[in-house]
């Protein structure tokens, strides 16, 4: 299950979906809104998505860690457009017979998404908006 | 050939576009592309570091050599998650 | 939040309950009864704990997390007697402003907790029953 | 001096209770209490290995005196999760 979408994320959904009787361990990751960000306050997010080539990796890094890891299923959502603090930007949901598995290839799966997952994030901090990674983008609004 | 070009995030920000035609000679690179997708732009922008590449839809180095139709999507640091 | 229960267990609770503005990451994991276990069917797991030792010691692991990794709040619950095939018998959760230290942190409670924590578990399975870890309580029903 | 024995999951069932008292001279220690527990259950029981004790809810070793009162539980191998 991939999903990407501008509505709000429901855990549950993610969670049902790759919870099967053979698995004893299911593993969810939120990724959420912060209220801070390098020493500053952060107002909300902005996600923006390359589709369909982010629905292509997201698929490709499940079949990557199935590969690697003794899990059985992977769900994954991601929210794109606006963010508010305290929000889910990201749920994923892995299953496994067993724990320790489910946990590596979980935050296997979270670390190759930031590196290969065209999905960008602009930060509307207190008194300017920048795109993560990219500082050339800062702009303040002063 | 024509080729699409896509911007995204702060780059389409710089470049005032997210997305336009380029036309280039038959056997250009992804670095000839993103040359002339420079000066073709709205405003003209500058790469960011660790700026990536992707033909359709994968990922490809600058020496990526390009087909009529192609989609070329170049791609700032991602930050998703 | 600590919770021993007979009730089913809901993870939104937990969940819930670390889930702050300051937090980038929540791992929510799950214990399930699996349908199978060292290669023979499993019928339905019974749990027992000692209270309130088991209390004091999932508040101990609490404050072992909490003082070695950087993360936030913690939520644990564990349900007693009958659970059966699908069902939750666990449920953490772990808030962190990163995840790296929520997903370190949630695996070592559950490693330590399945050390430490006097909890136990009797499986039934095809044709017999035995508490797991004590082989010489195995009784076959043939 | 009086001290309270439990019995847990696979060592309940074997001793046939969960709970009773003995009786132990002064300065007796966990060892001496499982050694007169495993005659005055209602059946006679024998250690699993890696058998764990507390007194009052904290793990102890088994040379560790008892005092009156005390509540000496015998934990056999966990498994929660």
């Amino acid at each position: 299950m991939i999903i990407i979408t501008e509505q709000p994320l429901d855990p549950k959904v993610l969670t049902g979906a790759v919870r099967e009787d053979t698995d004893g361990a299911v593993i969810t990751f939120e990724g959420i809104t912060r209220n801070h960000n390098d020493g500053r306050g952060v107002e909300y997010l902005e996600y923006e998505a390359y589709r369909p080539m982010a629905d292509e990796k997201l698929q490709e890094l499940i079949d990557e860690i199935k590969d690697r890891w003794e899990i059985d299923k992977v769900a994954v959502a991601h929210r794109i457009g606006r963010v508010d603090i305290g929000e889910l930007s990201l749920v994923i949901a892995v299953s496994a017979a067993h724990r320790r598995p489910a946990f590596e290839a979980t935050l296997h799966f979270v670390d190759r998404l930031k590196e290969v997952v065209p999905i960008w994030k602009k930060e509307y901090f207190e008194g300017g908006e920048v795109w993560i990674g990219d500082p050339g983008s800062e702009r303040t609004t002063a | 050939m024509k080729i699409v070009i896509k911007l995204f995030a702060g780059l389409r920000d710089r470049a005032g576009t997210g997305d336009f035609f380029v036309e280039l000679p038959s056997g250009a690179t992804v670095k000839d592309a993103i040359d002339t997708a420079q000066h073709n732009a709205p405003k003209e922008w500058t790469a960011p570091i660790s700026l990536m590449a992707a033909i359709n839809n994968e990922y490809v180095g600058f020496n990526a050599v390009l087909s009529d139709g192609d989609e070329l999507a170049l791609i700032p640091p991602v930050s998703g998650g």
